[in-house]
């Protein structure tokens, strides 16, 4: 057998007092993908970090091809032959896409030859790897799907023949995801070896080699796909058995809640974002806005969370809802009995810096059952009860008072669901409820969306999953283009129907 | 979560940055053949051990109180004077209670005023408002300047600075109240006064502010995540507005002190320094209340110590100016330096035991 | 005003723009890669003293300005040691870096030469004398020659070196940054230093160049001040310049062409200030004017929101009740009395021509993204 | 031994508080006595600093500035055994206060009339620190003196800003000279304090004549520095550092009649002024020691017959 394109022996690395790596080592094959699973905060980024030398282990040694290398700073990995793209893209979001692919990788002093000859190469390595992207796009006006491309541009374009990806399909449509393994699929052949993180257990039995799980960060596992399940593996990473579909039974939908009825939006840049959008939502219902990112299905969260203003009417309960003038804000909407989990928990679910039990009153902070007396917010209080719901809800580290980065991605959300659904709204708006958090916590949160909806609770759930669309919704809306495509039911339609809505293409067209 | 135990962090690391700064400081004193050691004698002699040094230090404390607490320019403060000037001087007080609550009042509202403008134009023009400060504070001194050298300054004064403000609105001061209790002679002619008071109850205030109340935590929540505050349905524009003239009104509050309290009148340069220190003060008390009135007191005691060293040696103000800057670059910049082998020996503390 | 006079009135723009210019640069290269800068006002005036020191006691002002540069480098490095190496706060930092010049140029000036903190006058050779341009009708003569020699001969002719090197200065800072691979990681570990980190690049040896490149401009721009445009070191001479390097900077969103734009802008407004202090005017003009500005404020804000109206509708009205004073105030000297404008209020009006210009012309300036944080990646 | 207290410029601004402490170094070189002294921070720091002195037994104190009016008045009567002596402060008596005061628009008329004599263009300047009564008072002699020559003379009247850098400000006293020059001045005054410098090295360089003000700074740039404004704070200071505890108290004005203010000649600028230039202003000096002529003072009413401000 041939030497390991990579082997790394005893790699312990602590964060203070976090021991985030513990004595790991793992072997893997040239021309092979290789899956690392593992629950939120197990310890994988940092692992790849290390390899990447974005950080510096404390322990341990690496190998490359058998030849032990030092890989001290990024600079060395590269030369080392390894490219790695991060969960969070680090991409210097005002630069094109030229300039972030020569960054660091440029052929002289001065700049016009080395874009002239990643032009070139670019246009090469886009026809080799359906890597196609504009070179003269800024990075910040293109989608994640395009980002992601241009990380795996720039690892290739240093000419990487170890591949790390952290996460890649959390923020990806399933037809970009598809891609995204065909493409992976087409490096492997050509002998590049590749490191896969994620979360979905589907992505690793359909991809990988081989399998690796860690938990509290230690290695426990290291498996050949084709001899594992997903509920096996699911087990190993969580350590009890896990329940992969969700459980629920059919609706009862009660009265009607929600009514949107010729809602527009435009942008600041004049760009129509919502087209005539109508919709109905009972009680007791879940409706699945399913839809490629980037579809209006944002901009229709935000119209209902009260901060990005419309034409058209909205009714929550019959009231109509003012969609422009001074009580369209957050607030007045909390007070119109609609709660909303951000897509972006990080960005806008919560602020970073503050504690959990800030956190648990957030866009609350103002409820009259938070305050102590007509001045003063009764923190005494907020702290026992967040205590009580980061308890309800398992959040791990069970401690209050740690600022929110402190947090997993997975437990991060748990903070933001507890908050929103514990204040018992007559309509939850949900954006992507499971990016980037492990399975363990997504079957719990599943759990509760469910729960939810049995109280007789009208839930509006936007995601780019359609696995989570079609496994929890009961109704179907897929959005395109700022217009609703159609609507159809879960149990009638299938992951091909829908993609093709999502694309565009109707239903009577098609057929 | 971190490394070392809390008061570590919040003891021994300033305490040994000064230390580093006081040594450095030393090693100047004796370039210029001055020996530190009478140096530091006389200030801890001038400052800590007699009454009236007390009544100089917490003179000064006030004012950083106020401009750290407000982390403004000096020139809010500026206006504030304004306020307090007229206030005093056009209103017949019955006592000093009420003026000073109408000098607050003055105080505040013209402070207010001046950082709203900033704050108005950032809000809905996105002029940049530390551009804005800058501007106004240069726009306050020729306001200042104006009323100084025309409508404010009485007929025939050489100085450009108001009248005397009337005996009803002075002040009590440290030595008023000693006397009160029967303690002659102490704080003899120090111009500490009830203000000081008046910054104690506005740092309780604020923390309360900050820390208690939905406003402030939308302040605080603005101030660390734009979209966050936006989704959660707290606007932009009155945060902007509110935070920016609370700074307005709090420095503005600094010229009860220089004004009402010390000169007893309006005179041109009443804030000198204190704007900048009041930044370094905020920022080395990490915007606590708490700490910002440690690092005002410390800087109090920089500035009564420097008089005494100017008084009895020769050793130059600028150099007293070295000195305070070298407190600040170490106490607050470099305090990595210091935590860092810190965390090291706690670090192997916790392993070892 | 006649040609003449705008031309004189540009020259003395473009000499007070060059410190600007040079400082506001300084700070662009610092602030572009991440390291927010309040010291530049400290390093212009360390700069100062010590050109100025060494080139009264060589003679050479070439020493003096290699000196200048010395000193600002110095304090740099205490800034880049402070805000990359320690992570320490930048604002801190350079508030004390301003408080330690202005300190150390006296308690060092005075300790070297006994003149109270100011250096000996500089005499021919330790000074930069203005270059004549070939072809320069002389001072005397000027207002003989045509407009175009006029132009030449005035405006382009007769500035010190160092202010023909603040202009090349622009463009050669726009070629690097924009142009160069140096400028290009410049302006990513400004943006995102994690990007370029990954990307295998040193961020803190970026961001130590950066910071030196700074040092390097402010020492010119101090050196200029000292031993171009004075001939010696006044304590705190700087008289705030730094600061408005530093609006200027925000003003022209960092960026190079811009800077050079609006360091032109406040070197002409402070001209118009040195030029024009006594203007007269008739009180009815002078008080119509300024009515018409207040009802033209209220006409404006008639339909906007409540904020609006209580703002500018305050302004409108301080105006109008302006305007009346002035009108009372001269009605027993009839309309027609000419009215000086106060001097205090020409001395403002650059800084009030700025917050109009702000106001309503330059949108939202936004700072490099990770500008005035330290970047750490594990803590 | 004596105290001497500067006010917030500094002992070295180039004018007043330097001529004040080169007073007193003239005191303690001529006697080998020891002086205490002290430069002010802050405004709070004036009581303190006359009280701390006072208590230590300095005797006497001397200030310098008349913003020490007030803290005098109050600090004075506590220590009934110490003399004070305040400059450019003449309207407190008390028994143990020496207040002296400048007549600064007489010294500024005199070399106004040097300044409108030696002008060929009819045209001269004046730059000012920054826009106070005392400024004005530079500023208002000095235009009298000028029409009091030439009748017809323009008077370019400039301040420098009014921040405190304005008193430290070299280079925009170059510019404001610089554009004085252009529209025509050829004789320029400045009242300035460290801008001063600015003003003075401009001039020379442009090739005009400039006039130095408080101590004698015809030195700076030989043959180019028309004359200097003196203000004899420098005798006043020695003078009651002579008298000692025996300081003769009271309100006293130094005017051209006693010599307290003039006009500097020296060797530096003998080719500058002629004979003409020169007896001219001795007989106005004359007639104003006469009474004769009497200088409009713009503080007495704050209006000026010769320049609007
Ligand atoms: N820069 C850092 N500073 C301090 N602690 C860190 C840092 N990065 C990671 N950690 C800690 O190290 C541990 C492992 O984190 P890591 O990012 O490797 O987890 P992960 O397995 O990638 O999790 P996820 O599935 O959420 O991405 C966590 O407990 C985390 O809190
Ligand atoms: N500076 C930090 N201090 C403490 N913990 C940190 C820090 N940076 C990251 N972490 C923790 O490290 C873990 C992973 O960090 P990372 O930035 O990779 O988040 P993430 O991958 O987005 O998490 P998730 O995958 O769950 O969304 C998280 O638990 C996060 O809370
Ligand atoms: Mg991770
Ligand atoms: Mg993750």
């Amino acid at each position: 057998m041939s030497q390991p394109a990579i082997e790394l022996q005893g790699i312990s690395k602590a964060f203070g007092p976090v021991q985030a790596n513990k004595d790991i080592s793992i072997r893997v094959m040239p021309g092979t993908i290789h899956g690392i699973i593992g629950e939120n905060g197990a310890g994988k980024s940092t692992l790849m970090s290390i390899l990447y030398g974005f950080y510096k282990a404390d322990a341990g040694e690496i190998f490359i091809s058998g030849k032990k290398t030092a890989i001290p700073d990024s600079q060395a990995a590269i030369s080392a032959g390894i490219g790695m793209v991060f969960q969070h893209f680090k991409l210097v979001e005002n630069f094109t896409v030229l300039e972030n692919i020569v960054l660091g990788a440029e052929s002289g002093a001065f700049l016009a030859p080395s874009l002239r000859k990643a032009r070139a190469e670019l246009a090469e390595l886009a026809a080799e790897y359906e890597l196609n992207v504009d070179p003269d796009a800024v990075i910040e006006e293109i989608g994640v799907g395009m980002q992601q491309r241009v990380e795996i541009l720039k690892a290739l374009y240093r000419r990487a023949n170890i591949l790390i990806l952290d996460e890649p399909t959390g923020v990806l449509t399933p037809t970009e995801a598809d891609q995204l393994f065909r493409i992976l699929g087409r490096l492997r052949e050509e002998g590049k070896t590749i490191i896969l993180i994620t979360h979905k257990l589907r992505e690793i039995m359909d991809i990988t080699d081989t399998v690796s799980v860690m938990r509290r960060g230690e290695m426990t596992a290291t498996v050949k796909t084709s001899q594992t399940s997903p509920e096996n593996l699911a087990e190993l990473m969580v350590g009890r058995k896990v329940l992969l579909r969700v459980d629920k039974t059919p609706a009862q939908p009660k009265h009607q809640v929600l009514e949107i009825s010729g809602l527009n939006v435009v942008d600041d840049a004049g760009v129509a974002r919502l087209k005539d959008v109508s919709l109905s939502l009972c009680a007791g219902e879940i409706l699945g806005i399913a839809g490629v990112a980037g579809n209006g299905q944002s901009e229709l969260l935000e119209v209902l969370g009260g901060y990005q203003t419309a034409t058209g009417s909205v009714k929550v309960n019959g009231a109509a809802l003012d969609l422009t003038g001074a009580d369209s804000d957050g607030q007045s909407r909390r007070a119109n009995g609609i709660a909303h989990v951000p897509e972006d928990r990080q960005r806008e679910g919560l602020i970073m810096d503050f504690m959990a039990w800030e956190n648990a009153v957030f866009g609350y902070h103002r409820d009259p059952a938070h305050q102590a007396n007509r001045f003063f917010m009764d923190n005494a209080a907020i702290k026992a009860e967040t205590a009580a719901k980061m308890q309800r809800f398992d959040v791990r580290p069970h401690n209050p008072n740690l600022t929110a980065q402190n947090f997993s991605g997975g437990n991060q959300q748990k903070i933001v669901l507890a908050r929103e659904i514990e204040r018992n709204p007559d309509l939850l708006l949900i954006g992507q409820p499971t990016r980037g958090v492990d399975i363990g916590a997504i079957e719990f949160i599943h759990q509760q969306i469910v729960a939810l909806r049995d109280q007789g609770k009208a839930i509006l759930l936007v995601s780019v999953e359609l696995d989570e669309i079609l496994s929890l919704s009961d109704r179907i809306a897929v959005m395109f283009d700022g217009q609703i495509m159609g609507e159809r039911d879960p149990a009638d339609t299938n992951e091909k129907e829908l993609g093709l809505l999502m694309a565009g293409v109707t239903g009577e067209a098609s057929a | 979560m971190g490394v070392m135990p809390k008061w570590a962090d919040v003891v021994l690391v300033p305490l040994i940055s000064l230390i580093i700064a006081a040594l450095l400081s030393a090693l100047l004193i004796l370039a210029i053949g001055e020996s530190p050691v009478a140096a530091l004698k006389l200030m801890i002699e001038g400052t800590l051990l007699r009454s009236s040094g007390w009544g100089y230090m917490l003179y000064y404390t006030t004012n950083f109180i106020f401009t750290g607490l407000a982390v403004s320019v000096a020139f809010h403060a500026a206006m504030g004077g304004l306020g307090v000037a007229l206030v005093c001087l056009f209103i017949p007080w019955p006592h000093w209670s009420f003026a000073i609550i109408g000098a607050s009042l003055g105080a505040a509202f013209f402070g207010m005023i001046w950082a709203g403008l900033p704050a108005y134009l950032q809000a809905k023009r996105g002029s940049h408002i530390v551009i804005t400060t800058i501007m106004f504070n240069f726009i306050a001194a020729g306001v200042l300047n104006f009323f100084l050298v025309g409508a404010l300054k009485p007929k025939g004064s050489m100085d450009p600075a108001t009248a005397n403000f009337p005996a009803a609105t002075h002040l009590p001061t440290f030595e008023d109240m000693a006397g009160l209790l029967g303690f002659e002679k102490m704080f003899r002619a120090a111009p500490a006064n009830v203000s000081f008071f008046l910054a104690l109850v506005a740092c309780v205030l604020v923390w309360f502010l900050i820390w208690r109340t939905p406003l402030g935590y939308e302040i605080r929540a603005m101030g660390k995540s734009e979209p966050a505050a936006r989704y959660a349905g707290i606007g932009s524009v009155k945060i902007i507005m509110v935070a920016m003239m609370i700074s307005g009104a709090l420095s503005g509050m600094m010229a009860i002190n220089t004004t009402q309290g010390e000169s007893e009148r309006l005179i041109l340069n009443f804030t000198e320094g204190a704007g900048f220190i009041g930044i370094a003060v905020a920022l080395m008390g990490r915007s606590h209340p708490l700490g910002v009135f440690l690092a005002a007191l410390l800087f109090g005691f920089l500035y009564q110590g420097g008089a005494e060293l100017a008084l009895w040696t020769k050793i130059p103000r600028e150099l007293i100016v070295v000195i305070q800057a070298l407190v600040i670059l170490f106490t607050g910049a470099l305090t990595l330096m210091v935590r860092r082998p810190l965390e090291r020996l706690f670090l192997s503390l916790r392993r070892g035991g | 005003m006649d040609f003449l006079t705008l031309l004189q009135v540009l020259d003395s723009s473009l000499r007070l723009a060059t410190p600007l210019l040079l400082a506001c640069l300084a700070g662009l290269f610092s602030e572009r890669a991440g390291i927010f800068d309040i010291g530049l006002e400290g390093k212009m005036l360390a700069a100062a003293f010590l050109s100025a020191a060494i080139a009264a006691t060589t003679g050479s002002v070439w020493l003096g300005l290699l000196a200048g540069v010395g000193a600002s480098l110095l304090l740099s490095a205490i800034h880049g040691l402070a805000s990359i190496t320690l992570r320490g706060d930048q604002i801190i930092s350079g508030v004390a870096i301003n408080f330690l010049a202005a300190g150390l140029t006296v308690v060092i000036s005075q300790d070297w030469f006994g003149q109270g903190g100011r250096t000996p006058p500089l005499l021919s050779g330790g000074r930069f004398e203005p270059l004549n341009l070939p072809g320069a009708v002389p001072a005397k003569e000027i207002s003989e020659a045509g407009p175009v020699m006029q132009l030449y001969s005035e405006l382009l002719s007769g500035h010190s070196l160092l202010v023909y090197v603040a202009l090349l200065m622009v463009p050669l800072t726009w070629f690097v940054l924009y142009k160069t691979r140096f400028g290009l990681r410049l302006r990513a570990v400004g943006e995102n230093p994690a990007a370029v980190d990954t990307a295998g690049i040193s961020v803190v040896g970026l961001r130590y160049a950066a910071v030196g490149i700074c040092g390097v401009l402010c020492g010119i721009a101090g050196a200029y001040m000292a031993t171009a445009l004075q001939a010696g070191f006044v304590k705190d001479m700087s008289a705030g310049r730094g600061f408005i390097a530093l609006a200027a900077l925000i003003f022209a969103k960092w960026r190079p062409w811009y800077a050079l734009g609006a360091c032109l802008l406040f070197g002409f407004f402070f001209a118009v200030d040195n030029r024009f202090q006594n203007i007269l005017l008739p009180a009815w003009a002078m008080s119509g004017v300024l009515f018409a500005l207040g009802l033209g404020l209220f006409a404006y804000v008639r339909h906007k929101t409540l904020l609006d109206r209580i703002v500018l509708g305050g302004l409108g009205l301080g105006l109008a009740l302006v305007a009346a004073l002035i009108t009372l105030s001269s009605w027993s000297a009839g309309l027609g009395s000419m009215i000086k404008i106060p001097v205090v209020f020409i001395q403002s009006l650059p800084y009030v021509l700025t917050v109009v210009v702000l106001a309503g012309f330059v949108g939202k300036a936004i700072p490099p993204r990770s500008g005035g944080v330290a970047y750490v990646k594990e803590k | 031994d004596p105290a001497i207290i500067f006010d917030l410029g500094g002992k070295f601004d180039k004018s007043f508080n330097e001529a004040a402490f080169q007073g007193a170094q003239r005191w303690a070189d001529e006697t080998g006595g020891s002086f205490r002294e002290i430069e002010l921070q802050n405004e709070a720091q004036r009581e303190q600093a006359l009280r701390r002195f006072a208590e230590a037994g300095s005797n006497p104190i001397v200030m310098a500035g008349f913003a020490f009016a007030d803290a005098l008045g109050k600090v004075a009567p506590d220590y009934p055994d110490t003399k004070f002596a305040v400059i450019d402060v003449n309207w407190l008596s008390m028994p143990n206060v020496r207040g002296i005061g400048f007549n600064e628009h007489e010294g500024s008329y005199l070399v106004g009339m040097l300044a409108a004599q030696a002008s060929k263009t009819g045209t001269v300047g004046f730059v000012g620190g920054m826009d106070i009564p005392l400024i004005r008072r530079f500023g208002c002699g000095f235009a009298q003196g000028v029409k009091a020559v030439n009748a017809d003379a323009t008077i370019i009247a400039n301040m420098t800003g009014t921040t405190p850098a304005a008193w430290n400000d070299p280079v925009k006293g170059s510019e404001l000279t610089k554009a004085q020059i252009s529209q025509g001045a050829d004789v320029v005054f400045a009242a300035a304090g460290g801008t001063g410098v600015g003003v003075l090295q401009t001039a020379a360089d442009e090739g005009i004549l400039s006039i130095g003000v408080d101590s004698n700074q015809n030195y700076m740039h030989p043959g180019k520095v028309l004359t200097s404004m003196l203000k004899r704070v420098d005798n006043a200071v020695y003078e009651a550092f002579s008298q000692g505890d025996a300081l003769e108290t009271g309100n006293f004005q130094m005017g051209v009649a006693n010599g307290g203010v003039g006009y500097a000649l020296d060797e530096f600028n003998a080719s500058l002024v002629s004979a003409d230039m020169q007896s001219a202003v001795e007989a106005a000096a004359a007639a104003i020691t006469a009474g004769s002529l009497s200088v409009h003072d713009y503080t007495s009413d704050e209006t000026c017959p010769a320049l609007s401000f």
